[in-house]
């Protein structure tokens, strides 16, 4: 599986380990960002809708890996991320980081999730319960994923 | 050479117009993109507050000033903030 | 499986990962430390052998989990430790930390595994190859697991 | 009462004194924990090094001082530098 994708398909943590695989590298980081049912106006999120802008997601994801693979000395860099919709509970990303020593896994995996989340242009639109959602009112956003 | 330029709308750019894409009739002199914004803006009033928070993507490549000059066949993507992750 | 562990039994990613399930948690954190093959001397580690004060260890386990999620605001914090031999490339140390938001996540588990490598009574010792250990003569330590 | 103390000598503490617990002989007052070390580093000299460097735990809470008297039946552990990880 390859270590950038933006896919339709569920993500899981053990293939995303597997794709870290790297002899030089003690310390593996894995983070993974998963949809809250959070509530606010007595409604909740049962889904968020991820749609992204393929081409240039793309090109941002391979961007970021090889930033953080530059900057932090990364052995391997894994930057996955969902489109379409995703329910509560399951994975909307996966960012993962295999370095020699740990201090650089952790730096380098936060360093990557902060810059998907503030570079990649992918969108996330919340979906409230159909039997409590007001007829054709856009309400304020009810969930967050991944903190 | 007269024609159209294409807009993509992602998120809440396309929840204010309504679809994803439109294709803006242009003169042969073609348009500023600031221009193209007010344009729309004035049919879509709902976009106004999006454009003003976003970034634009010309032909594939982000543009950093709206002075940006487009003729006819040019693709602009309108890029709300990103809410990925 | 609980999420304080100390075992001689294999150490996987995807368990860990479904033991920080919180509806609350939408940053999930994993740390995995596994053994590298270090050269040095012209030789290769190709185990560690980790051993445990099995009863303070455990204690001491629990309390950098208590203490975790505590001053971290963390809904999980997962303490994995192998014990007996363990081979290159094996993990021998996973660390999860599940939080409302991923900054505390990132920060609790790298608290978390900084705490465990000072305080918890754990050891592991380095075996070279048989083939070319010189006989009855300890030699320098040649691995490193986990930076 | 006489009697032995327990020490428990874990990885490199194992590896200079050959072996992973001792019972050594107490007189009816006791010991002190320092002199019990002293005793077994001229007994096993390459222990002395680790013990310089080592907590120890003495009837399963660390202690913080070398001072603290043991009795028949306590049991003293070992702990080098740790390394787990």
């Amino acid at each position: 599986m390859p270590r950038i994708r933006l896919t339709h398909g569920r993500l899981e943590i053990a293939p995303a380990y597997a794709e870290l695989d790297d002899p030089a590298c003690g310390g593996v980081v894995l983070f993974a960002g998963r949809v809250r049912p959070d509530r606010q106006a007595g409604s909740r999120v049962v889904r968020l809708d991820y749609e992204a802008d393929r081409k240039l997601a793309l090109r941002s994801l391979e961007e970021i890996a090889a930033s953080g693979r530059r900057r932090f000395g990364l052995g391997k860099a894994l930057l996955w991320h969902r489109t379409g919709p995703v329910r509560v509970g399951e994975v909307s990303v996966i960012v993962g980081a295999a370095a020699p020593h740990r201090a650089q896994a952790f730096r380098g995996a936060r360093w990557m999730i902060d810059r998907l989340k503030s570079q990649t242009p992918i969108w996330k639109t919340e979906r409230a319960p159909p039997e409590r959602r007001p007829p054709r009112r856009p309400g304020p956003r009810r969930g967050r994923s991944a903190g | 050479m007269a024609g159209t330029v294409r807009i993509v709308l992602f998120a809440t750019a396309r929840e204010a117009v309504g679809r994803g894409r439109l294709d803006e009739a242009i003169g042969p002199s073609g348009i500023e993109l600031a221009a193209l914004l007010e344009r729309l803006g004035t049919e879509y009033p709902r976009l106004r507050r999006v454009v003003a928070v976003s970034r634009f993507v010309v032909n594939g490549a982000y543009t950093t000033s709206r002075d940006v000059h487009l003729k006819a066949g040019d693709e602009v993507a309108v890029h709300p903030p990103y809410s990925g992750g």
